[in-house]
């Protein structure tokens, strides 16, 4: 007891304030992707030659940047000889629509782009995760939300290990043949209303593996609800996107 | 006493004509159905005088040497135990018409169990020790036929033999306790051997253990008990109820009978029954955890059930040495009504578990399963008698349990050390058991009924016919009126005691104590049916709304493409942390061949349940029975039957030797 | 007679001409002499080779820290050699599996990912040739009634990569345990042949996404080999680190994921925390708490700042010391080390017999660390102490992780300390035509978190993979789980699958 | 019975959800976390009873109905618990007998919907539930025995009127074991570390949960609730052996009283965080511990 009290006392309390205050991300980090399409050099394609996941298309000359597919390994960024094309601090990412990933030119309202959930949601969330077929990345940045810095049970929002007492499904990894059947199943047993949540980019498109015959590039022919991009998201980014999702304000990221 | 007599002799006959109608079977099931249910009808009518009214005149007849007397008479304690009788036997009469109707031999069958019924009344008012052996034997060998109904099967005549066996080493213990009583009190006639008169200690000891031996073989206490898990699952399953439920209560009523002879009963005596009912409670239900066959399963559950009836009787005897009436009361009182219960339950348990035998052609668990979904009718009973069985409100096992645990703490409140120590020991015996118990009636219940099956089955079982759905219902509102109307019975199980106690004052007011309690236990019982009815529409209502989705799906199965039923707990599994602690009781073992090596291609399991008490005590001295008998192998002609006839002889042999004396 | 057995060194890039391709049964003969002299079966695959099949069979060496190759040409089917050398045993599955060669007498022939449209088309596993359904599969299966088998996965409860286990069981007693895994097989190995191409170092970091480090240099290492380039001593310093960092940060989490699935609250919480304190000095050196796009041929993308140095050196100690009382709880809770102690027992001669490998072996006495006997990198001048512990229970293999802890915060304080100056990447276009050598085989070894890390690649006449062979060290230990919950209680799997926790994804490529 | 006897039926119905918050609140100061909100059970319920529910196709009526009666027999078995003082709304000799056999009436259903499912899971939780709970209820019946000798009262009203320290005096260490002993039967019959662990929603290592793996919405809700009005009844029994008679007004008896069973979740939350759980099989030491504890309690009357 005493030694678990000391422990205590030198651990201290870990909570971040989020949603109060903004996260702390990394120097280096990688978010929102932003295209200048104006400093655009006249038929320079460097970004989507480089890219591996080919998520940057050009219509009418003008880049657009697919973040369903994109790794935010940053090659992109690099090759561009222009800064037309580069990687904002917000990691704010997820949105309700499919087409709301898709990046042109500008900045829209990405958090607009969030719809609440069912309200019944709104204070009691369980999720069912479904690996499937990913590289454990977007499990393990799912499950350092159950630690003491994200905490996301403070929200109501909780991982359960039955579909029957969940609320949803989140979805890792490109769903493989493999998981194909394990996915549904897995769907099919949590009781309506449900939400489905596709973590990474993997869930969304295929990620890397995108084409390859042993996957199905994603969470297809099953609605979903909420898309959170990047390889694997920060887990500020699923956090945020949960949030939104139930109604809860974010901050936007510390300048 | 005559309209008692005019009752049996219409069983009997009912008996007698089934077995001239040999032939024509489905009229030899009805005769002798309606028989039973109108002889049972009359015998009612003295027993309700006696129970509720001024009771009914003593028959004695001039019955000249050497038999002694013909001296029936009723009192309160014969009546209230021709009870269970007079509910069981026209329900399994009724019960056998449907459950016969493939089998061959329905005349004799019905001969001898209407000859059961009739020898259990008569032994219940029989005032003349050597009337009350003569037909305890005729009880013993009819049931004996009726254990041994078929008789094709070598684990059916096996367990004929040892049942009887059990009953003549009980028989033998009887005929000693009656020739040192009758030495001591002169005469055979009841009245003559409860008159008063000092018994030396040591006399009344040996008289006390003669009387356990002899009564407690056939009530099955432990560890007498041997016989019962056999003969029980061999006999068809209306016998079996009929066995369980009733039969064995004769030895209940033996035991206290012969209170009344043996005079003061010391404390000695009471701990002896307590203990041995403790005891019994708690390897009775262990074992029923431990088996695989239904009926098996049940009949250890009567054992237990007779350990509990037991520590009623210990308390109340505890409480004649203690001279504390309300021990006395309780005591008894609990133990009396559970002989009802027990019968009204088990009787219940037997029939569905008769059906489910009779649908499925087996008694293995370990190869049932989802039952209720060909068999819903069966299957709810059956968990009704689980709930009663496990004595739990608001059923009827509960209330006399009630009783027991009342007398226990109770005594304690005196403070006085031998008090508190039968408290603890009530209290504790009855608390395991009750939970073991639980867990037994859940695994066979759950494992039996609910979810998939385990074999394919040859044929799709279905519900039975009314014959054999009609005693079912009746045992089951039994159960549950019994549960509720406690408060009513009170009075009569107060009563019932006094011929043994005879403390007439003190049992009322003592009686009166206790009503308030189960006035308390009526109401939650009707509340638990009440509140659970509101419970389960408000659920439907909002489960079952339109606005929500209503699907059904697989259960959930980590979401794996090919479940199989190999993936359902299995009985054996579900009780082996239980069996594996309390494995020194047992006497289970194991047959494991293990994987071995890195990529083992074999191996299997089984559990082989055994008795311990059997392979330690029982095994032996029947190997040497058999080699005493394989010295009268010109005697032999290998029938089972023959054996019965000459262990009969041999015993009316010995009964008119002891007469003679 | 046995012929002549060249031996090479980890990373050492070998004409495919200098392996001689034997007979079978001199192949089998080497292959069993050499495992009968302590080696450990690296690798073992089939590959086509000038449109011939061979399958080449890569053995180390501990003691010599010498690496052996073997190769023969392969018909339809084959001898196995799992019934003398049982730790080939998954490896030959995986060769039926994905080239239809049958080995021959293999007790425990059954598909190991349960592939699609198998590479040569036709699925020998299968009675008609077809894809064999996900798990389904004939598991072993012990007779009585009584048995129950318990099915988990391939959801589990948790956050969790998918698996299927199948106990037999009764009561709560495990007799025996099967893993079909094959849930998270995404064709990996098969959209490597050809490259590189441009995702292939993502395919690299996303092999096992918990070892993305150890991977990455794997495959940074294998590449400079095959184009004849050589990273700085700076370059390797930081790779170094980066990849202890990655064992503690995994260490951490299982300890306290271990503490969880008993339930003791405190080491689970902080560990939780602590764990994400490494990754994010992992984001901290490159950006990403997983240390993506760090390594790459040729060195690393991200130098170290000195002030990014000291504040690591800073942070480190804080964390570290933290680290230390959440785990020395561990050891000081009775209740805890009731739980740890004699659960999953797993004996080492079954661990030399089945090549298991790691943390998971040395737990039980088996020293191997392919940084001490196979060294690359930093680690051919930083020497780590190889951990271990005799009594491969549970607790051995916590206290093992321990103990690694302990050795990389030393590792990561020197190499901090020592770190050399110099560019950190050699320009090396990899995607370049000619850029690698042809017709050469190339063994590079690193030891992750999990154990050793094997990757082989065989380049073809123009340069470009014709195979290329990741072994993560998880394809070596699943049986290891597997055996240690014989006659174990199945209320304890939890606790001995995180003793291990293997990778899912590494395995199923 | 008046209608006062009604008011603290209702604080137990309303407040019963509240004691896993605490629980959850104490941990996650233990680990140095915010934790869940206070009344997070109260928002699972709510929730869970606006869904739709997903049969199992094994499943049976059985399974639809157990959670019906689970929660019926808590609802009655509450009226039973009397609160501080004031005597429970139904109270007679022998009634903590009946409150024991109640919760077995929740049990045995429990157990056989969990059956009705077929699932290997359900079946494993259930063959734990019932080995565990027959091992513990000796130590409850001993438990009230010996309340009941030292009070003189044969009802739990009546008892724990009596109970106050002046009456008990020198028999105080008996009682501190009782206090004890019940305290490990709480955490075992309430699905409490170090006997189970239910979040780590691990199949394999559950009891109580892993029973009602295949149970969802409406009646994952009733089972929920009933759970929580479970560990209601165990802690106020607990805490009426802690709380002196104040000898003041109602409303600052049942303050106090209710203080003290949050109170005890309090403890309950500081046991689940500074150790681990047991073996599975080391579970039934620990019961049979309970009860010796009780018995030593039992002879320390004898003795005294």
């Amino acid at each position: 007891m005493h030694r678990s009290l000391l422990a205590r006392f030198r651990q201290g309390h870990r909570t971040h304030r989020f949603p109060r205050e903004a996260p702390t991300l990394p120097p280096l980090y990688r978010g929102m992707p932003r295209i200048q399409s104006e400093k655009c050099a006249s038929g320079c394609t460097r970004c989507q030659e480089v890219c591996p996941t080919d998520a940057i298309t050009f219509q009418s000359g003008k880049p657009t940047l697919d973040m369903g597919h994109c790794l935010f390994c940053g090659l992109c960024e690099t090759a561009c000889p222009a800064d037309a094309l580069t990687f904002s601090r917000d990691y704010r990412l997820a949105v309700n629509r499919r087409q709301g990933l898709i990046v042109g030119d500008g900045e829209a309202d990405r958090a607009a782009l969030v719809e609440t959930a069912n309200r019944v949601f709104r204070r009691s969330l369980r999720l069912r995760q479904v690996s499937a077929a990913g590289c454990n990345a977007c499990e393990a940045d799912t499950n350092v939300l159950g630690t003491l810095s994200f905490d996301l049970g403070r929200f109501g929002i909780q991982f359960v290990a039955s579909p029957r007492h969940a609320d949803g499904i989140l979805v890792t990894g490109p769903v493989s043949e493999n998981m194909k059947l394990a996915l549904q199943k897995t769907l099919d047993a949590v009781p309506a209303p449900k939400v489905v949540i596709a973590v990474g980019a993997c869930a969304i498109g295929g990620g890397p593996f995108r084409g390859h015959d042993e996957v199905h590039n994603g969470v297809q022919d099953i609605p979903v609800d909420l898309y959170i991009p990047g390889c694997p998201p920060n887990p500020w980014t699923i956090l945020d996107g949960l949030l939104r999702m139930l109604g809860i304000e974010t901050p936007a990221t510390q300048k | 006493m005559w309209t008692f007599l005019i009752g049996c002799s219409v069983i009997e006959l009912g008996g007698l004509f089934a077995l001239l109608l040999l032939k024509r079977e489905k009229a030899a099931r009805l005769i002798a159905t309606l028989f039973t249910v109108a002889g049972c009808a009359v015998v009612a009518v003295p027993v309700f005088q006696t129970l509720f009214g001024d009771g009914t005149a003593p028959v004695q007849l001039p019955w000249h040497l050497p038999l002694g007397e013909f001296h029936m008479g009723m009192d309160v304690l014969s009546a209230f135990f021709t009870l269970p009788v007079l509910i069981l036997a026209p329900l399994s009469s009724i019960y056998g018409v449907g459950y016969l109707k493939k089998h061959k031999g329905s005349g004799a069958h019905y001969f001898f169990l209407n000859t059961l019924v009739t020898a259990m009344l008569l032994l219940l008012c029989a005032k003349n020790a050597i009337l009350f052996l003569m037909v305890w034997e005729i009880m013993a060998i009819s049931s004996f036929f009726l254990v041994t109904f078929d008789d094709h099967l070598q684990s059916v005549r096996a367990a004929g033999w040892t049942y009887m066996i059990a009953t003549h080493v009980g028989m033998m213990a009887l005929l000693a306790f009656f020739a040192v009583l009758s030495h001591q009190k002169g005469g055979f006639d009841f009245a003559a051997l409860t008159a008063d008169g000092e018994l030396s200690p040591g006399v009344s000891s040996l008289l006390f253990v003669l009387a356990l031996v002899g009564f407690g073989s056939k009530a099955g206490i432990f560890p007498l008990h041997i016989w019962l898990p056999e003969a029980h699952p061999a006999a068809p399953s209306h016998v079996s109820a009929l066995m369980s439920g009733v039969m064995i209560k004769m030895g209940i009523y033996g035991l206290m009978r012969s209170l009344t002879f043996i005079g003061e009963v010391h404390a000695s005596f009471g701990w002896s029954v307590l203990a041995l009912g403790g005891l019994g409670g708690v390897v009775g239900i262990v074992s029923s955890l431990a088996q695989h066959d239904i009926k098996r399963m049940l009949a250890y559950s009567s054992v237990e059930n007779i350990g509990i009836v037991c520590m009623g009787l210990g308390a109340g005897m505890l409480g004649m040495a203690f001279q504390n009436p309300a021990l006395v009361a309780l005591g008894f009182g609990g133990a009396l009504l559970h002989v009802l219960n027990h019968s009204v339950f088990k009787g219940l348990l037997f029939l569905c578990a008769g059906a489910v035998v009779h649908e499925t052609g087996t008694k293995e668990m370990n190869h049932l399963g989802g039952l209720m979904k060909k068999m819903p009718f069966i299957a709810a009973f059956f968990i009704v008698g689980a709930v009663a069985a496990s004595a739990l409100p608001p059923f009827n096992g509960f209330v006399s349990e009630f009783l027991i645990y009342f007398a226990g703490v109770q005594s304690a409140m005196t403070k006085d050390v031998s008090s508190i120590v039968l408290a603890a020991a009530v209290l504790t015996s009855l608390a395991l058991i009750g939970g073991l118990a639980a867990a037994s009636f859940t695994r066979v219940a759950g494992m039996v009924f609910l979810g998939e099956p385990r074999v394919p089955l040859k044929q799709v079982p279905k519900d039975p016919g009314w014959a054999m759905k009609m005693p079912i219902v009746f045992l089951a509102l039994m159960a549950l009126a019994l549960g509720v109307a406690s408060p009513l019975l009170i009075q009569t199980v107060a009563d019932a005691q006094l011929p043994v106690t005879g403390a007439d004052a003190t049992l009322r007011v003592v009686a009166g104590d206790i009503v308030p309690s189960l006035n308390g236990i009526s109401l939650v019982g009707v509340a638990v049916i009440v509140i659970f009815a509101i419970i389960a529409v408000l659920y439907r209502l909002i489960a079952h709304r339109k606005s929500v989705a209503l699907t059904r799906g697989p259960v959930w199965d980590c979401g794996y493409a090919k479940p199989s039923v190999r993936m359902q707990y299995t009985p054996s599994s579900f009780s082996a942390p239980l069996n594996q602690m309390f494995q020194p009781l047992l006497g289970t073992r194991t047959a494991l061949s293990r994987p071995s090596g890195y990529f083992p291609k074999s191996g299997a399991f089984e559990t082989i349940v055994s008795d311990r008490v059997k392979d330690m005590f029982y095994a032996p001295l029947f190997r040497l029975v058999a080699r005493v008998l394989l010295l009268f192998r010109i005697l032999q002609h290998g029938h089972v039957h023959i054996y019965v006839i000459y262990v009969a002889a041999t015993l009316i042999t010995l009964l008119l030797v002891t007469a003679g004396n | 007679m046995t012929e002549y057995r060249p031996e090479y060194r980890n990373v050492a890039a070998v004409p495919l001409k200098d392996i001689a391709q034997s007979e079978m049964a001199s192949f089998r003969t080497q292959v069993q002499e050499r495992v009968a002299a302590g080696g450990l079966v690296l690798s073992f695959f089939g590959a086509p080779i000038d449109m011939e099949m061979n399958l080449i069979c890569v053995i180390g060496q501990a003691e010599t820290g010498a690496l052996h190759v073997f190769r023969t040409a392969v018909g339809e089917s084959y001898p196995a050699l799992t019934p003398t050398i049982p730790q080939v045993h998954w490896f030959e599955r995986e060769i039926a599996e994905q080239w239809g060669i049958r080995p021959e007498g293999h007790p425990w022939l059954k598909p190991i990912r349960f592939m699609q449209r198998a590479y040569n088309g036709k699925n020998i596993l299968s009675a008609d040739g077809a894809d064999v359904q996900v798990g389904v599969t004939d598991y072993y299966s012990m007779e009585g009634r009584e048995i129950h088998e318990v099915a988990v996965g391939p959801v589990h409860a948790g956050i969790i990569e998918p698996g299927h286990f199948r106990f037999q069981c009764h009561g709560e007693t495990v007799f025996h345990l099967e893993i079909e895994l094959g849930y998270q097989h995404r064709g990996i190995e098969k959209a490597l042949v050809g490259g590189p191409h441009k995702r292939t170092p993502f395919f690299m970091e996303t092999l096992a996404g918990d070892s993305s480090i150890a991977h990455g240099i794997a495959y940074a290492q294998l590449m400079q080999a095959l184009t004849g380039t050589q990273a700085s001593t700076r370059a390797e310093y930081i790779a170094a680190i980066a990849l202890e960092f990655e064992r503690l940060a995994n260490h951490t989490g299982d300890l306290g994921a271990l503490a969880g699935d008993i339930g003791y609250l405190p080491t689970l919480s902080y560990n939780g925390r602590l764990r994400g304190d490494y990754l994010n000095m992992t984001g901290l050196i490159c950006g990403n708490r997983f240390g993506r796009n760090l390594v790459v041929p040729g060195g690393v993308n991200f130098d170290l700042s000195p002030d990014t140095v000291s504040e690591l050196k800073k942070r480190l100690d804080v964390i570290f010391r933290e680290t230390r009382i959440s785990v020395d709880l561990l050891w000081a809770t009775p209740s805890v080390m009731a739980r740890f102690e004699n659960t999953g027992v797993v004996k080492k001669e079954d661990g030399i017999a089945l090549g298991w490998v790691g943390p998971a072996a040395r737990a039980c006495g088996i020293e191997v660390d392919a940084r001490a006997h196979f060294p690359f990198g930093a680690y051919r001048e930083i020497k780590v102490p190889v951990a271990s512990q005799e009594s491969g229970d549970v607790y051995a293999r916590a206290r093992t992780r321990w103990q690694e802890m302990e050795n990389a915060r030393t590792f990561i304080d020197t190499a901090l300390s020592t770190l050399p100056d110099g560019k950190v990447r050699a320009d090396v276009d990899v995607m370049r035509k000619g850029a690698l050598a042809s017709n050469t085989l190339v063994v590079s070894l690193t030891e992750g978190w999990r154990g050793v890390v094997c990757h082989t690649a065989i380049t073809s006449g123009e340069g470009r993979f014709a195979a290329y062979k990741v072994v993560d060290p998880s394809f070596h230990n699943w049986f290891a789980l597997a055996m240690s919950l014989r006659d174990e209680q199945i209320s304890d799997f939890p606790l001995c699958n995180k003793s291990f926790n293997l990778s899912y994804c590494g395995h199923d490529l | 019975m008046s209608w006062m006897n009604a008011v603290p039926v209702l604080i137990g119905l309303i407040l019963s959800p509240l004691l896993f918050g605490i629980i959850n609140r104490v941990k996650a100061w233990f680990a140095g976390r915010n934790g869940s909100p206070l009344l997070q059970t109260y928002f699972d319920v709510f929730k869970l009873v606006r869904k739709g529910m997903v049969y199992g196709t094994t499943t049976s009526l059985i399974f639809q109905l157990g959670p019906a009666l689970v929660l019926t027999s808590v609802l009655l078995a509450l009226l039973m618990v009397p609160f501080g003082t004031m005597a429970a709304p139904l109270s007679f000799k022998g009634d903590f007998i009946l409150l024991a056999y109640l919760l077995g009436v929740s049990r045995f259903f429990t157990v056989l919907s969990a059956l009705d499912t077929g699932s290997s899971f359900e079946g494993m939780g259930a063959s734990r539930e019932v080995q565990f709970a027959a091992l513990g209820e000796p130590t409850f019946m001993l438990g009230a025995l010996l309340m009941a000798i030292y009070t003189g009262e044969m009802s739990l009203s009546g008892m724990v009127r009596e109970i106050h320290f002046e009456a008990v005096g020198g028999q105080s260490a008996a009682v501190a074991l009782l206090v004890a002993a019940w305290m490990m039967l709480l955490l075992t019959e309430n699905s409490r570390i170090p006997v189970d662990d239910p979040n780590t929603h691990l199949e394999l290592t559950m009891i109580h949960e892993v029973m009602v793996l295949d149970t969802g919405g409406p009646l994952l809700g009733m089972v929920t609730y009933a759970s929580g009005i479970k560990l209601w009844i165990f802690s106020a029994l607990i805490a009426n052996l802690l709380v002196p008679n104040l000898h003041a007004g109602a409303v600052t008896q049942g303050a106090v009283f209710v203080a003290a069973v949050l109170l005890i979740a309090v403890v309950v939350g500081v046991v689940e965080s500074i150790m681990g759980r047991v073996r599975m099989r080391q579970i039934p030491k620990v019961l049979v511990g309970a009860t010796a504890l009780v018995a030593t309690g039992l002879i320390m009357t004898l003795a005294g």
